[in-house]
């Protein structure tokens, strides 16, 4: 289900991990209820440290997409949250269409706008 | 199992030592014939020499098995071979490359090195035994008969004194390794002594005066006396071998410890 | 960093002249300590000899009156004859030791081999080396006697200590070859200089005790069949034949070595 | 979580070349750790010196508490503990079976499933005799050597070199199963993509001395790379702020690399009216070309 992560991506492993098992969620290859894999076994598989697994695990446990439950393993969180995260996916993508526009008016090539989101995303993920 | 990797290590030199000793036993019983007559027709005529010992050689078998094997020549094939059984150890592995594998194991250096010694004790005492089998074959052969008991004996006391030769070996190996360095100074710095002592004492011995330095005549201590009897074994001789053997012993050890990898 | 290419090939022979130096150089580093262990060996065995030999000589006098020993018969038989003759041999076989199959269980074989220097000249350099040293050993424990020989109120003509030295050498080379034959095709650091050291014992033992009284190589060294009976010096006649004979015999052995060392992969 | 490896002012001089420098490293149990280094920069003399190969010019150091230096102690070392060396030689005389073995009769807790797993695997024949095994054969068995002795430390000094890619997954897959199993792994390496996915802590070495170390965690979270463009030029004295590991100045362009507190650097350089302020994450190959260069 889950593929092995590129180690020379520049990319931290546990960021590309993490985005898989979103983006798993999210295409609905994993439904509300479903178990992950076990920390040694998924290890194993995708040939990565024990301690990565856990803390993707347990940052996504935080952010409310899984939960663990100690003895018996990591389940995704109940369909009722999950579903309204991908109608807020669509408003999204929709919101993000239109200040497209109103940016190609005032005149910016695309490279520029593609320059601005990733400068501001880097800056997201380094003030969190 | 460390016996295991000591025995093949070795085992070629093993199997070159048994042709060796074979050679030198076989060679001097197929002379014994050619030399008696050759003494007993120097006897005869008045020019010729007139050494001491050559009715005892005429006579007495057991007087010439001991006089030309083990108070000469198979005493010598048989320290080289006890040096070269010696030869090895972790240093060898060093150049070998396995050295790092070896030590990688739970296997303290001494234990490595007693395991060398022993096996090289072993194969020497199978040497010597071997020898004892040819002569009594090759006597068998050309109708002598020699007292077994005698040959033992001289045999336990051979490898009893010969023990000094194997640390000796082995301590020359570990100071200079490879490259046969150690063989020719080993042969050197061992054969050296060994025959200008025993060529010393046994002028001295001629001239009846035995002064302290016999005790490291080693040649003779290996022999021993050519009847040997619970008092006639020379049990100093012995003890100033075993203690300059222990000696030895410490030093390689003490080397061996100190050595880095 | 940058890395600059500079190909300069303008003299392609001066290469060859430095590499063939320098495994001339690596061959003598590697033999460099059995030649100083082999050196010492003999001059010290010499120096006993002679030292030892005037009262050796008044000795065996006093005991034999009717058989004189002269100082050039005792010179001859102990030393040429026997004893240095056979440290010699010792010594040229253990300096003749070593190279490429030797190389090959270290691991260093494959460098060797990679260097631009064909498996030829690496042998051939190599015995050569083996020789000089083993040449100069010899003459240099031969010359020895004369020197001191005075020391001991004894004279030996120099001239002559030189000839024996030169016969023993030359004829030697057979030594030296079997030595090189041995080391190529034996790998294990021990199994060609215990054959070696088994089959040289056997024969110079051998040959003393009648067995092999016919002519061999011993006898060419010591240049038995041109000496004057009675004092044991050379009498301006040379052993030709002998000599030809051993230089075959050397030629055959390292042609098989040579042979050895082109079939033999690494 | 106790220390395993524990060194206290570890040096080792070669004659007047002092290999390792006073290393003061500390390993804990259940961790995969890494030690990145140049070649020469006293990876292997350290490692030897833990397993009393080669002993100390002075300090010195425990694993699992027995003191690495002294003789005895150091045989009960390496009965608790795996060790792969550099020269992956073995001997030639033996054959794979012959050597396995041998080496099975020193170690009570041989993991013989493992054995025959990897020796399958690895499709090491029993019978062939060492001298005719490739070098990378050669590697795969001494790698097969360390694994199956079923110990709780291991030690590998550049476990994957010469290995084909298939056999480098298949070592760093038996890494990750053994170290999710509890056993500590303390591995030396070229291979900086492989320490990113199966090490959780970094050590790097350079001139024999430490030049850093942290948890992996740390490296990808706190370690970043800080570019600024200043309209008028600046001095690089007023940018030494603490956490700022390099400063490089190219006319108005300012590139740092920050080990921590990233936040109170970007405020500083804000002050001084840097024009636009790029905060980028740093590969641990960066760090370590910084680390090292900024040192040579």
């Amino acid at each position: 289900m889950f593929r092995k992560p590129n180690p020379s991506s520049g990319v931290p492993i546990y960021v590309q991990l993490k985005e898989q098992v979103r983006h798993a969620i999210e295409t609905e290859a994993l439904k509300a209820g479903d178990q992950l894999p076990g920390i040694r076994s998924l290890a194993e598989t995708l040939v990565i440290n024990p301690n990565t697994v856990i803390r993707v695990y347990r940052e996504l446990e935080q952010e409310g997409v899984l939960e663990i439950r100690h003895g018996i393993g990591v389940f995704v969180i109940s369909r009722r949250r999950s579903r309204s995260r991908a109608e807020e996916m669509r408003d999204a993508q929709h919101l993000v269409h239109e200040f497209v526009d109103t940016l190609k008016k005032q005149g910016l090539a695309e490279g520029e706008i593609r320059r601005l989101f990733e400068a501001e995303l880097a800056g997201e993920i380094q003030r969190r | 199992m460390l016996f295991y990797k000591a025995w093949i290590e070795t085992r070629v030199r093993f199997l070159a030592g048994l042709v060796a000793a074979a050679v030198v036993c076989i060679f001097y019983l197929e002379q014994h014939a050619w030399l008696v007559s050759m003494w007993a027709a120097d006897l005869q005529n008045p020019h010729g020499y007139h050494m001491k010992w050559m009715p005892l050689g005429i006579h007495e078998y057991g007087w010439y098995l001991w006089h030309y094997l083990y108070d000469n020549y198979l005493q010598q094939v048989w320290a080289l071979f006890a040096i070269l059984f010696a030869f090895g150890g972790l240093i060898r592995e060093r150049n070998g490359g396995t050295v790092l594998f070896s030590l990688g194991l739970p296997v303290s250096r001494r234990r490595w090195l007693f395991t060398r010694l022993l096996v090289a004790l072993l194969e020497s005492i199978g040497l010597s035994l071997f020898a004892v089998l040819v002569i009594a074959v090759g006597s068998a052969a050309i109708h002598e008969t020699f007292s077994l008991s005698q040959v033992l004996l001289h045999t336990a006391l051979m490898v009893a004194a010969g023990v000094f030769v194997i640390a000796f070996g082995n301590l020359c190996y570990t100071l200079f390794p490879g490259n046969y360095l150690s063989l020719i100074l080993t042969l050197t710095l061992l054969g050296a002594p060994y025959l200008w002592l025993q060529t010393y004492m046994q002028h001295m011995r001629y001239l009846g005066r035995t002064p302290w330095i016999g005790y490291l005549d080693f040649a003779h201590t290996m022999a021993g006396p050519w009847q040997i009897t619970w008092t006639t074994t020379p049990w100093m001789a012995l003890l100033v071998a075993w203690t300059l053997t222990a000696f030895l012993l410490m030093a390689t050890v003490a080397h061996g410890d100190r050595l880095d990898y | 960093m940058e890395i600059v290419l500079t190909t300069n090939s303008s003299h392609p022979h001066r290469f060859f002249a430095t590499g063939s130096i320098s495994i001339c150089w690596k061959a003598w580093r590697e033999s460099r300590g059995r030649f100083f262990s082999a050196l010492v060996l003999l001059a010290s065995f010499v120096v006993y000899a002679v030292i030892t030999s005037p009262g050796f000589l008044s000795r065996y006098n006093t005991r034999f009156p009717d058989k004189t020993l002269l100082y050039s018969v005792y010179v001859w038989t102990g030393l040429f004859h026997y004893a240095l003759q056979g440290l010699w041999v010792l010594g040229a076989f253990i300096v003749a030791l070593g190279g490429l199959a030797r190389e090959k269980t270290t691991g260093v074989a494959l460098f060797t081999l990679g260097l631009p220097v064909a498996r030829r000249n690496l042998f051939l350099i190599r015995a050569w080396v083996a020789w000089a040293e083993a040449v100069a050993f010899g003459l240099a424990s031969a010359v020895l006697i004369p020197v001191l020989s005075a020391f001991v109120g004894e004279s030996y003509p120099f001239f002559q200590a030189l000839a024996f030295g030169a016969s023993m050498t030359a004829a030697g080379l057979v030594v030296v070859a079997f030595g090189l034959f041995l080391s190529e095709i034996f790998e294990g650091e021990f199994t060609s200089p215990v054959a070696g050291l088994c089959t040289l014992t056997a024969i110079f033992l051998g040959y003393r005790a009648h067995t092999l009284r016919g002519w061999n190589v011993f006898d060419v060294m010591s240049a038995t069949t041109s000496i004057d009976p009675k004092t044991q010096l050379l009498t301006g006649g040379f052993h030709w034949f002998g000599l030809t004979i051993c230089f075959l015999i050397s030629v055959v052995l390292l042609g098989a070595t040579h042979a050895v060392i082109q079939a033999r992969d690494f | 979580m106790a220390a395993v490896i524990e060194t206290i002012e570890l040096k080792k001089n070669y004659g007047n070349h002092e290999a390792v420098r006073g290393l003061n490293l500390s390993v804990n149990a259940g961790s995969v750790c890494a030690f990145l280094g140049q070649n020469g920069a006293g990876k292997s003399s350290t490692i030897k010196m833990l397993l009393g190969m080669i002993h100390p010019t002075s300090g010195g150091g425990s694993i699992f508490g027995h003191r690495i230096d002294e003789e005895r102690e150091s045989l009960l070392i390496r009965q608790k503990v795996a060790f792969v060396a550099e020269d992956k030689r073995l001997y030639d005389y033996m054959s794979v079976g012959q050597i396995i073995h041998f080496t099975r009769s020193f170690f009570p807790k041989w993991n013989h499933a493992l054995e025959t797993q990897l020796l399958e695997r690895f499709e090491l024949p029993p019978e062939r005799k060492i001298r005719q095994l490739s070098k990378g054969m050669r590697t795969k068995l001494a790698l097969l050597l360390g694994f199956a002795r079923g110990c709780e430390l291991l030690i590998l000094d550049e476990p994957t070199e010469g290995l084909d890619p298939v056999a480098i997954e298949d070592v760093l897959q038996i890494v990750v199963s053994l170290a999710a199993q509890g056993t500590t792994v303390f591995f030396s390496s070229h291979q900086i993509a492989e320490v990113e996915q199966v090490a959780d802590h970094v050590l790097m070495i350079d001139h024999g001395q430490l030049v850093l170390n942290a948890s992996m965690y740390e490296v990808q979270e706190e370690y970043r790379q800080i570019q600024a463009v200043f309209t008028d030029p600046v001095e690089e004295r007023d940018l030494r702020l603490p956490g700022v590991e390099r400063v490089k100045i190219e006319g108005h362009i300012a590139s740092f690399v920050a080990s921590r507190n990233v936040d109170s650097i970007v405020e500083h350089v804000r002050m001084l009216r840097a024009g636009n302020i790029d905060v980028l994450p740093i590969s641990l190959k960066e760090i370590f070309l910084e680390k090292v260069r900024a040192r040579s």
